[in-house]
């Protein structure tokens, strides 16, 4: 945060929490906060420029044990994007696996302040908090994960949700995480085995079914206070005919009362999940049937996870789904199954437009965006790197502000996008408000993260603030592409960071993390089932276990408290 | 006298963290419980280099942390290609300012894992490795396959935490349900425990793998009657046992990243991993050495995106071992002066390669004297980590786990100490002008 | 034509400390079209500092050039800590006068390279075409991928007249390699394509191969256990017994071919 | 000239336990000798702590000779450390890592004394 005051002048603001669509408008920021007046501030001109919050990302892969193994076995990755240092730059290096610094930059570059890291595997929460700390400007938090934890299945199975709620209430206090993400319920455990689970079938050992395990998982989150739903990847991610698996899991949270005004369940890379078809033959894009149901339903909000044409590092804790992968592919696999918790995956993969099915799951992830009607239901991920990296996120927004760029794109593409998706034939083209909704405002209150001054600029909110050198008449696919990849400026906590597309400063970021408060007794009956299990289980001690403050040497506390 | 529980071993990659010390007048005078032999040799403590010193004349003079770290800024500021070599028996906190000062002068920095585990970091970046965390192998594992590794040896509690010996939850009667294959040139103590012992031919561990992935995929018809000294037979019993098991695992040491074909011998190792896994579980995992290798394996690629022999000379990251890499640059006379820190050169590189190293201006940061103190220039007492510091390390299955401060120490961290360099090299870029 | 005439001043070479000299911005393309004084301001790197190509170098130029294709480039002197020579060439001719060191031809694609003695490790890494001779030895790597790439070299055609390292030609999926003497361990390496012809003898050659093939006029040493033994052919009056694998690759990769005395 | 042998080294507990305290003599005795095959140390006629010299291409050191049953004939090991540096090949092969294992080296019975770690260091001097 920066001491003083800083007066962004004339900008054209879209601030959709506060209902700002493009409206000429002042910003004054004093130490760091939004307020309503300045008296002796520094000026920046925005006169004629877009002017958004920060930008907020609701998922991605950027910090922890997966990201780094990915970053380790693609040296030709790594070569990729080098730069050198400079006298504020530490230097970069990678394209779909960016180092810890060229993370930081790069976001800060597009905009972006604050970045949700979406798997954080609790017994190596420690590294992911490591990476976090070392990458610069950008505010940030982490999911762990608390799906495939055996301590989780037997509470499903005993139907403890209590129990289970003073576990992931624990869980999420040791790791200094933010909410309770879910990887392919059931099937990471059964990986162990080499095998897999679809929703309802049983995990081995355990009898109890993936479906079971969402469903409890999200009453035991409801039981706090918590800002953020369950962020679901459901089972059988990325194959054909995937899509009533989709919503059979959408299904599982119909009922259940969030805390707050936000969906009881975060279903994340949508594209992945909407699949037609039997194989991979007749693979086809399902997005109308999810988008429907996404237009019908309150409860479940989504993000995209859209393809960037290229070559990138898929990463996951659904292991079975990244072997799938590797088969098909045949290039380097690297799998990491996590003691009593979850696993990991990595396999590099081309997304080629020569690819009839690589082509159609490209229109998937914007026909999602298209056919969505409420955009507050919806954020803009590529689930970095997984269908691309974030530096592709410019040419999504061009896309789905461009129904000309569309069509260009369409005709280098495979034909199947012609006759298998819906693709070409929808006419909608998102306005500015409606990108700064999915950019950041969704985001943000979906992670329930703008009643701690993210995602918005309303008085009070925190001063990072994107302004993009372009007009809001722009109409140009490419010059919209240009304009959202590097910033004229972007400012965090009120320091400009990024001017001119150059990074001036790196102030560090915050790690917000959540504490969901449970009931002493509760905490007790679980912990004695717990240490049993490190007792004779895990292969660390119950003592060495959870995060020390040391890991969070910028921490943003959120408390949780039991709800009734 | 003070009871400290879970305390964490800073010797070998099996990083165990249930150590039980007795600590009196600010010294560990009991290990109680959990530690191995050679994590109670450590400990319980050794020998220190008392002082920071300069050499002056060919013998080493005392003087102030101040003088020593004054010294070794000028030394590395005034280089034209320095190197700044070891990081692995430190905590990751030192590494990552090992780094920035890397960034800083144009330096190639370079971790023990060059001479230990860079061939499995090599063989990892052309086919990926398919591995678990420890306790996964405790819980699960049904065969285990040490290859190259002789743990009795070198890492002494892991077979009875994490593999053979351990009790988990598939594998509650410990040994009773499990097999045991080692393969190795000589007949070790560990190997004396196996329920198949492959005593192979020095060097031809290639050629077995390569069977052995044939024979996993089904073509027994090729393979001839005996590769690197063993009988076909074994060899097919050895697959037998693969395919039958639930969850098998290849452990494997410095047998094989030593070895003729080095990285590429460990990719065919996980090349049959992978052939194995097409019929059941399969892993696979380096048996790591020093405690935090791993670390700063993770923490040099988070920061460069690369995990060893680094070099920043240009500013940014080009990596290449077998060019960059230490043993490399010294015997190619490449570096102009070392920075050498929680490691041995002295000890540990070959003949060829200290000639040069007793040449340039070093630096030396760790606890403990060692052959390298013999031709250090600068010689900067460091606190033990685990024992006297605290911070993050990795073990071999990168788990992060947190080192423990036990005693007190006027001695300066390895963090504080590269903290203190980088300042007073700043200081002296700064006052040149750049 | 245009002849530069490069020579390494002695001094570079002469300290405690033989610190690499890196020429990459020294090719036909880079310096067509410049005159001397513009070839001496040219940078090189030599350690972590960017120098004067003539503050390290006697520069002399003769005649002139249109383009890099009438370009070609004499490097004198101790060339052994003289690392990238010709990297990423595109067109013109490079001629070494003695042993160079790691990288030489890297990446090029066109022109030539003549290394009037050996080249150290990675020479026509990742290569997409033009000519490399290398009159001596040829170091490990030699015409193969960079770290965790999957191809290396895909054109070109590369003459050794001594003996090469390990992992000659690792991933290559082009072009043509012909070593006179003998080559070390693991010569194409998961090779994809391309040929390859060693006159001496070889150790664990083919490993892994999907594709290309491989000759050797001497003995085969350590030959992989999972090759597959066709029968035999005669090439160029010779019998050779013909082998395809390698079968650890699984049968439906294992498309290479490995010829044997 | 003497007995054609296969030079490996590696790990050993007593030097795992005196990593840190390479200087000491527990270090010395246990990390300056050379484990032969008993049918090795009869061809070569040497008997359990007299001094053997084994000669690479790149260099020579005087160690105490120790028998071990597991150890296969032709095979010698020495445990990692300066006395087996000092026989290892640096050429790493463009991987970086030295060549520890598998070197051809000649041994034979000396007189010599066996050097010890400072005297050892001060060779690579000067």
């Amino acid at each position: 945060m920066a001491e003083g005051e800083l007066l962004i002048r004339n900008g054209v603001v879209y601030d959709p929490i506060n209902g700002v669509k493009g409206e000429k408008k002042d910003i004054c920021i004093r130490d760091g906060k939004v307020v309503e007046s300045v008296t002796n501030p520094k000026v920046i001109d925005a006169e004629g420029r877009v002017v958004m919050p920060g930008g907020v990302d609701i998922h991605s892969h950027i910090a922890g044990g997966k990201v780094n193994a990915g970053r380790l076995f693609r040296p030709e990755d790594g070569r990729k994007g080098v730069k050198a240092r400079t006298k504020v730059c530490r230097q970069e290096s990678g394209y779909s696996v960016p180092n810890t610094f060229a993370t930081g930059y790069r976001y800060a570059r597009m905009g972006y302040t604050f970045v949700m890291e979406a798997a954080m595997p609790p017994l190596a929460a420690r590294h992911t908090h490591e990476e976090l700390v070392d990458i610069p400007i950008l505010d940030n938090a982490a999911l762990p994960l608390l799906d495939n934890n055996w301590m989780t299945m037997e509470y499903v199975k005993s139907g403890d949700t209590d129990l289970l709620a003073a576990y992931i209430a624990w869980m999420i206090k040791a790791t200094k995480g933010y909410s309770v993400k879910v990887v392919n319920p059931g099937g990471t455990e059964a990986w162990a085995w080499a095998k897999n689970c679809d929703l309802n079938d049983e995990v081995p050992y355990f009898d109890v079914t993936p479906a079971e395990i969402v469903k409890n998982l999200a009453v035991a989150n409801e039981k706090f206070e918590m800002p953020h739903s369950i962020h679901v990847h459901g089972n059988m991610l990325g194959h054909p005919g995937n899509y009533e698996v989709t919503t059979s899991t959408y299904d599982l949270v119909k009922g259940i009362k969030p805390y707050r005004d936000r969906p009881a369940m975060h279903a994340t890379h949508t594209q992945f999940h909407s699949y037609g078809g039997t194989t991979w033959g007749n693979f086809e894009s399902k997005a109308g049937a999810i988008a429907d149901y996404i237009n019908k339903n309150e409860h479940v909000s989504i993000d995209l996870g859209s393809i960037i044409l290229g070559d990138t590092t898929t990463m996951t804790a659904d292991g079975p789904m990244e072997y799938s992968l590797y088969q098909i592919t045949g290039r380097k696999w690297t799998n990491h199954d996590v003691e009593l918790e979850t696993g990991t995956g990595i396999t590099p993969f081309l997304y080629s437009g020569k690819s009839p099915v690589n082509t159609i799951q490209w229109a998937i992830g914007q026909e999602l965006a298209l056919l969505v009607k409420d955009p507050w239901k919806l954020a803009l991920t590529t689930d970095h790197p997984n269908a691309g990296p974030f530096i592709g996120y410019p040419i999504i927004i061009s896309m789905l502000m461009s129904k000309k760029r569309r069509d260009e794109s369409a005709e280098d593409m495979h034909k199947v996008i012609f006759d298998r998706a819906e693709y070409c034939s929808i006419d909608r083209e998102y306005d500015l408000n409606e990108i700064a909704i999915i950019t950041r405002g969704m985001a943000a209150k979906t992670l329930g993260l703008h009643e701690h001054g993210k995602g918005h600029l309303g008085i009070g909110a925190d001063g990072d603030v994107a302004i993009y050198d372009m007009s809001p008449e722009e109409t140009d696919a490419g010059k919209i592409q240009k304009a959202f990849l590097n910033t004229k400026y972007t400012i965090k906590g009120g320091e400009v960071v990024v001017k001119d597309g150059e990074v001036v400063a790196t102030p560090a970021g915050k790690t917000y993390f959540v504490t969901p408060e449970c009931d002493e007794k509760l905490t007790d009956e679980m912990l004695v089932k717990l240490k049993d299990k490190f007792e004779h289980y895990y292969s660390v001690s119950f003592n060495n276990y959870p995060v020390q403050d040391a890991y969070v040497p910028n921490p943003y506390e959120i408390k949780a408290p039991w709800r009734s | 006298m003070v009871e400290i529980t879970d305390v964490v071993c800073s010797l070998c990659g099996c990083v165990c963290d249930d150590i039980v010390v007795e600590v009196e007048d600010n010294k560990v005078t009991k290990v109680k419980k959990g530690a191995c032999a050679v994590g109670k040799s450590k400990l319980m403590g050794h020998g220190r280099i008392e002082e920071p010193a300069i050499r002056e004349n060919g013998s080493l003079k005392a003087c102030s942390y101040d003088d020593a770290i004054k010294k070794a800024a000028e030394i590395l500021a005034a280089s034209r290609r320095p190197l700044l070599y070891g990081w692995s028996s430190t905590v990751c906190e030192a590494d990552k300012v090992g780094v920035e000062l890397a960034e800083e002068i144009g330096a190639v920095i370079d971790n023990t894992a060059s001479v230990c585990h860079g061939p499995s970091v090599l063989a990892i970046q052309d086919v990926g490795l398919p591995s678990c965390t420890l306790g996964e192998v405790k819980n699960r594992a049904d065969l285990i396959i040490y290859w190259g590794a002789n743990p009795a040896a070198a890492h002494a509690n892991h077979m009875k935490r994490y593999s053979y010996i351990s009790k988990g939850y598939w594998t509650e009667e410990g040994k009773k349900n499990k097999k045991l294959v080692v393969v190795d040139v000589r007949r070790t103590a560990t190997a004396k425990m196996a329920d198949v012992f492959l005593q192979i031919e020095q060097g031809k561990d290639y050629l077995v793998l390569s069977a052995l992935r044939a024979l996993l995929y089904g073509y027994e018809d090729v393979v001839p009657e005996e590769v690197g000294g063993i009988p076909k037979k074994d060899l097919l019993e050895t697959v037998k046992m693969m395919k039958e098991s639930k969850f098998g695992i290849i452990f494997f040491g410095m047998g094989v990243t030593h070895t003729r074909g080095r990285h590429n011998t460990i990719v065919n190792a996980i090349e049959v991993t992978r052939a194995a896994h097409t019929h059941t579980k399969f892993s696979i995992m380096p048996m790591r050495g020093h405690y935090n290798v791993a670390g700063i394996n993770q923490v040099c690629t988070w920061e460069t995106g690369f995990p060893f022999a680094v070099d920043l000379t240009r500013g940014y990251a080009w990596y290449n071992p077998g060019e960059v890499s230490a043993t490399d640059l010294l015997i190619r006379r490449e570096c102009d002066t070392a920075l050498i820190i929680a490691s041995d050169p002295g000890a540990h590189f070959p003949g060829e390669s200290i000639r040069h190293l007793a040449k340039i201006p070093v630096i030396q940061i760790d606890p403990f004297p060692n052959p390298t103190t013999e031709f250090a220039d600068v010689v900067i007492p460091a606190a033990i980590s685990g024992v006297e510091a605290e911070g993050n390390v990795y073990r071999m299955d990168n788990i992060p786990i947190r080192l423990r401060k036990l005693v007190d120490t006027e001695y300066i961290a390895d963090e504080e100490i590269m903290k203190r360099i980088l300042e007073e090299v700043r200081a002296i870029r700064e006052k040149e002008g750049e | 034509m245009q002849t530069i005439k490069l020579k390494l001043k002695e001094e570079v070479t002469r300290g405690v400390a033989k610190i690499p000299v890196e020429v990459d911005s020294l090719t036909p393309d880079k310096l067509a079209g410049k005159t001397e004084a513009e070839i001496k301001a040219v940078k090189v790197w030599w350690g972590n500092k960017e120098e004067n190509t003539g503050d390290l170098f006697d520069v002399s130029v003769e005649g002139e050039a249109g383009s890099a294709e009438e370009v070609k480039i004499v490097l004198e002197g101790d060339l052994s800590r003289v690392k990238h020579i010709g990297d990423g060439m595109k067109a013109g001719e490079i001629e070494a006068l003695g042993d160079v060191d790691m990288h030489c031809g890297a990446m090029m694609s066109g022109g030539k390279i003549t290394v009037k003695g050996a080249a150290d490790c990675w020479a026509g890494r990742e290569m997409h075409g033009g000519e490399l001779v290398i009159e001596g030895d040829a170091g490990d790597n030699l015409c193969a991928m960079y770290r965790g790439e999957m191809t290396g070299m895909t054109g070109g055609k590369v003459t050794v007249g001594g003996n090469t390292g390990e992992c000659v030609a690792q991933n290559m999926a082009g072009g043509e390699i012909e070593i006179k003497g003998n080559a070390y361990i693991l010569t194409g390496l998961n090779m994809k394509g391309g040929k390859i012809t060693i006159e001496g003898d070889a150790v664990m050659p083919g490993a892994d191969m999907t594709g290309g093939a491989i000759t050797v006029k001497g003995n085969v040493r350590d030959m992989i256990p999972s090759f597959r033994l066709e029968g035999t052919e005669s090439i160029e009056g010779e019998e050779y017994k013909k082998y395809t694998g390698d079968l650890a690759m699984t049968e439906k990769k294992a498309k290479g071919v490995l010829y044997v005395k | 000239m003497g007995t054609k042998v296969n030079l490996i080294s590696g790990r050993t507990i007593v030097q795992g336990q005196n990593l840190d305290n390479k200087l000491s003599e527990a270090y010395f005795n246990e990390v300056a000798t050379c484990e032969l095959n008993g049918s090795d140390m009869e061809k070569l006629g040497v008997a359990a702590d007299e001094r053997v010299k084994v000669k690479t291409s790149f260099g020579e050191v005087v160690v105490k000779a120790k028998e071990k049953a597991g150890t296969p004939e032709g095979v010698i090991f020495i445990p990692m450390g300066p006395w087996a540096n000092a026989l290892v090949s640096g050429d790493t092969h463009g991987a970086g890592m030295p060549s520890f294992k598998g070197i051809d080296a000649e041994i034979e019975p000396t007189e010599e004394e066996v050097l010890h770690v400072k005297e050892l260091m001060k060779t690579y001097m000067g």
